[in-house]
């Protein structure tokens, strides 16, 4: 009901999308930093993050822009903050990118078969893209094979979530802020 | 009367043996009584919630016991996840909690934790939400499409769906107009009635908890400076002053009544006692 | 600490940029006296660095052992298959020393410089971006929206966690499925008051004249003093000489 | 005196809402002079939080007309010139402060209106020493007590220089000593520097420090009038859901005992003094 006024002046971004990719991007950053599972089979302690849940959640119900704005920058984020910021450019393309095509994938149809691609594509450019960064990091092409499962398990647990959520999320969001 | 909670010096400090180390309770020990309706008040800050969060273990103290019934709630694993069931806790605006499709299923959701079966799972629900004034062609509806009042009373009765022992809320009427709050309250205490139940308000409002309280905690800096019948702690007005807390408005009319030279108890805490008492004065003239 | 956000970031993309092109000794010497230079004006405990680089530490093992092993050149000792070559050693030496300085260097920047003054010092690095469309001043409202806001959501979330806990609600067993599914309880809820809290800042801001950044100007004036063009100065210069170096195989 | 806002056969509905659903706004007919303190009583869906979104063209009417100092709030062109005249203050004080430092968000406002850095400075530390959080202003938000918040929200809107300040429920998350700062802080506002205050509460004494009341009850004002007269309405008030200061129920309960006592002494040294006449 608001935002027709920045619309109208011509502002790229609305005030309310502003907000919105905004508070998402900070759900990604704070379910990356903070919201842990801790899982039955243990690569590393078994802890791990959940921060690709509200970055698939964001693209689905947002879109592919705030998708990837959200992801990239909230991810990037956690790693600028906690010590990983050699990693932060390669996370902001990456994660950037997985924002976009799950947000592009889902934009027409919101069904669970197209959830379900697009989230595949998400793991593989997470999978691949880190791998690819950590090459360039490393300069060899062997070393960056052992982030893959933890990589894989990551992404995959999110994605598994992500399926569960969203469709409750949805039914939930219409009667609030998806209905204007 | 039959203690149901004992609390006995319990302390809890924040982020122990580090810079932000902070001392939110401070030896503390009160009894709890079957039955009763115990205020909690208290400045944002002094501590209270991490009381009332002890209470059914959501936070486990950093040294002494609460008892349950006399048993230690951590003693066992078991004793500490059922304890979440025997005392139920409401947190301030609890209609954020909300999730599930139907009022009926979020109403469900703590039964259903409790592995009962779908009969009593079904009587319980009924029962929650007319407690909590909820009517039935409310249970198919959305959570998400309902008032914000409405919204406060599905979550109120989520918990008492679980017909907890002990039912505590926190501020249970922030920000609703008069007479929603007053008709929450109304419905809280006919869940007690009815139940036995023993109820633990923490408001901000004097006037609520003189008017509904059996007795009243003070909660100041991790401390328990007051306990005792709303007349023994609202006769400590400057203290609760500096507290930040205050004392009735009746309380404050009738004090100053008396400082106008008129002999009269100023221990008055409520609009009824007020008028009792002014309607006994002329009586006696 | 004190020099403009803007100088620290164009030195680190710079330094970031010579350790890749360092090839011998001397070039990775002096990079690294460089950086130990920083470290020590920084007034950053060197404690906070090893910290930091705790997390790569296997890693960096990993590639030292397969850079150590797996490089031809002149052998020096070998068992089967394994052997240990001289240029092995040196170049297991020098990925070890380049990884190490790489997250050192980013470090520095995150240490020195508040998440605030890097948005700010990225705004306005990325300015001359806007003329091709791209949402420069939008995309540091979000972080500074975001910085602002991530306490808050972290507090929501532990609330949110107890509410649900309060009414039985278990994280800890099952498998992935029900833990996928027991979160529900907690997501649904945050998200929802998270886009709600959006959509309340969203209209706080119109009402505060928010309009995008026609027009805007801004209470906190970064300027470029002589020493942070100083620095800039520098750290080109010590890229130009590792190039130098690079040339005559140093 | 001037008139800061007017409103003439305001109506307004969701257009979401089924076309039989009655109106959030239903023929509002308003004026309040400028330098004036107005509180606005209602029930949760009485319509008053939506005339406040009226009163910053935060919502356009669905029919009749609002003014603010002469500006039709339904014009876009007008848009800016509103919201600089008119603040709003909100309900939940962390959702309205845009910066993660207590200074930078006092200077949102005045950086969207495009003030001189200069000079925002100086607003900036002027709203702060209002609002008495100037030793505060390096601080971080999340750390501020709720009526401290709210006060920055205050300061944040007074750095926008406005001829009048809404506060849409701003007190209702607030403990009592939050509360009182905040109305402190409004009331030395009307009082030192002439800004408009519309106060819009659950809380009857807020409301009773105000000049001038107006209850709202089904998208309609039921009563308009000094807190002295509105508040001896009982009937009508509790029928809207609303209640009446305890000073003012006490001595409603005595008159129905047949008590020749009056129900204007809303204060506490009224009330007393109310009492200790009939009992002396």
């Amino acid at each position: 009901m608001t935002t027709k006024t920045a619309a109208q002046r011509g502002t790229a971004v609305s005030v309310k999308s502003l907000a919105i990719t905004a508070i998402c991007l900070v759900l990604v950053y704070v379910f990356t930093a903070v919201v842990n599972i801790r899982l039955p089979f243990a690569p590393n302690g078994g802890l791990i993050h959940l921060g690709n849940v509200p970055l698939f959640v964001a693209a689905i119900l947002f879109g592919k822009r705030t998708g990837m704005i959200a992801g990239g920058i909230g991810m990037a984020l956690f790693d600028l903050l906690s010590g990983w910021t050699l990693w932060a450019p390669f996370t902001l393309v990456i994660v950037g990118c997985m924002g976009f095509v799950v947000g592009a994938v889902t934009e027409k149809k919101k069904s669970f078969p197209f959830y379900l691609l697009a989230l595949l594509l998400a793991c593989a450019i997470k999978i691949g893209g880190y791998y690819l960064a950590e090459a360039v990091i490393y300069q060899n092409w062997v070393v960056p094979l052992t982030s893959i499962p933890g990589n894989l398990i990551q992404v995959g647990a999110a994605a598994i979530i992500t399926l569960v959520v969203i469709e409750p999320l949805r039914l939930a969001a219409c009667h609030t802020i998806l209905r204007k | 009367m039959e203690p149901i909670i004992e609390i006995k010096n319990l302390t809890h400090i924040y982020s122990p043996n580090t810079p932000f180390e902070q001392r939110a309770l401070d030896s503390v020990n009160l009894t709890i009584y079957q039955g009763e309706t115990l205020g909690i008040i208290g400045r944002t800050g002094s501590g209270k919630s991490t009381l009332i969060q002890h209470l059914n273990g959501l936070v486990r103290p950093t040294s002494g016991q609460i008892l349950f019934e006399g048993q230690d709630i951590w003693s066992s694993k078991e004793l500490t996840h059922t304890i979440r069931f025997q005392v139920g806790l409401v947190f301030q605006y609890p209609e954020y909690q909300l999730f599930e499709e139907t009022v009926y299923k979020d109403i469900a959701f703590g039964p259903r934790n409790m592995k009962l079966d779908e009969g009593e799972i079904d009587r319980r629900v009924r029962r929650a939400a007319a407690f909590a004034g909820l009517r039935d062609e409310v249970l198919s509806r959305s959570p998400f499409e309902l008032s914000g009042g409405q919204k406060r009373r599905v979550a109120i009765a989520g918990v008492i769906a679980m017909e907890p022992k002990v039912l505590i809320l926190d501020e249970p009427t922030a920000g609703l107009d008069p007479a929603g709050a007053a008709s929450i309250l109304a419905n809280i205490e006919t869940y007690r009635q009815a139940n036995h139940a023993t109820v633990i308000l923490v408001s901000h409002s004097m006037e609520d908890v003189a008017r509904l309280a059996d007795r009243l905690v003070v909660v100041s800096q991790g401390t328990l400076p007051y306990v005792g019948t709303p007349r023994e702690v609202f006769s400590h007005g400057e203290a609760l002053e500096s507290m930040g807390l205050a004392v009735p408005a009746m309380n404050r009319v009738f004090s100053r009544v008396r400082a106008m030279g008129v002999d009269i108890d100023p221990a008055v805490y409520t609009v009824e006692q007020a008028k009792a008492a002014i309607l006994d004065a002329l009586r006696k003239k | 600490h004190r020099l403009d956000p803007r100088a620290k970031i164009i030195f680190t993309v710079v330094y970031i940029v010579a350790i890749f092109l360092c090839k011998a000794l001397v070039s990775y010497g002096l990079a690294l006296v460089v950086l130990l230079l920083l470290i020590a004006i920084s007034r950053v405990q060197p404690k906070v660095f090893l910290k930091g680089m705790k997390p790569v530490i296997f890693i960096v093992i990993c590639t030292a052992l397969l850079n150590l092993f797996y490089t031809s050149g002149t052998v020096l000792w070998s068992f089967g298959i394994l052997k240990i070559t001289e240029e092995g050693i040196w170049k297991a030496g020098f990925m070890v020393l380049r990884i190490l300085m790489l997250i050192a260097c980013t470090l520095l920047l995150t240490y020195t410089t508040s998440p605030i003054l890097l948005t700010d010092g990225l705004e306005r690095l990325l300015r001359p971006l806007k003329k091709v469309r791209f949402p420069v001043h939008e995309l540091s409202m979000m972080m500074s929206i975001a910085l602002r806001f991530i306490p808050t959501l972290i507090q929501e979330t532990d609330k949110i966690i107890s509410a649900q806990k309060a009414r039985g609600a278990d994280f800890d067993s099952g498998n992935l499925m029900q833990k996928a599914k027991a979160l529900i309880p907690i997501l649904i809820p945050l998200f929802l008051s998270s886009f709600r809290r959006a959509e309340e800042l969203a209209i706080a801001m119109e009402c505060r004249c928010y309009h995008g950044d026609e027009g805007r100007t801004s209470l906190r004036q970064l300027t470029m003093h002589g020493r942070d063009w100083g620095f800039v100065v520098f750290s080109v210069l010590l890229c130009a000489a590792i190039v130098v170096l690079r040339c005559f195989g140093l | 005196m001037a008139t800061m806002i007017k409103a003439e056969h305001l109506t307004f509905c969701y257009p979401d809402e089924p076309a039989d659903h009655p109106p959030v706004l239903d023929d509002v007919n308003l004026e309040i002079e400028a330098g004036s303190f107005v509180a606005i009583l209602g029930h949760n869906g009485s319509g008053k939080s939506t005339l406040a979104k009226h009163m910053n063209a935060l919502l356009t009417p669905t029919a009749g007309k609002l003014w603010v100092e002469g500006l039709d709030t339904a014009d876009p062109e007008n848009l800016l010139a509103v919201r600089g005249k008119v603040g709003m203050v909100f309900q939940n004080p962390d959702n309205q402060i845009v910066a993660s430092v207590v200074e930078e968000d006092v200077a949102f406002g005045p950086e969207n209106l495009g003030v001189p850095p200069a000079e925002i400075r100086q607003r900036v530390d002027t709203a702060l020493h209002m609002v008495g959080m100037y030793d505060l202003r390096e601080h971080s938000p999340h750390l501020l007590s709720g009526g401290q918040k709210q006060r920055v929200a205050i300061a944040g809107i007074i750095a926008m220089m406005p001829r009048c300040i809404v506060l849409d429920e701003a007190t209702a998350m607030l403990d009592p000593v939050g509360r009182r700062e905040t109305v402190d802080t409004i009331r030395t506002l009307n009082e030192k520097y002439g800004i408009t205050v519309i106060l819009i509460t659950h809380h009857m004494d807020e409301a009773a420090q105000a000049q001038r009341l107006i209850v709202m009850a089904g998208g309609h004002i039921i009563d308009d009038g000094p807190p002295t007269e509105v508040f001896q309405h009982v009937d009508t008030l509790r029928s809207a859901g609303l209640a009446v200061p305890e000073t003012v129920g006490l001595l409603y309960e005595l008159k129905k005992e047949g008590l020749p006592v009056p129900l204007d002494a809303i204060r506490d040294e009224d009330c007393a003094a109310v009492l200790a006449g009939l009992l002396q």
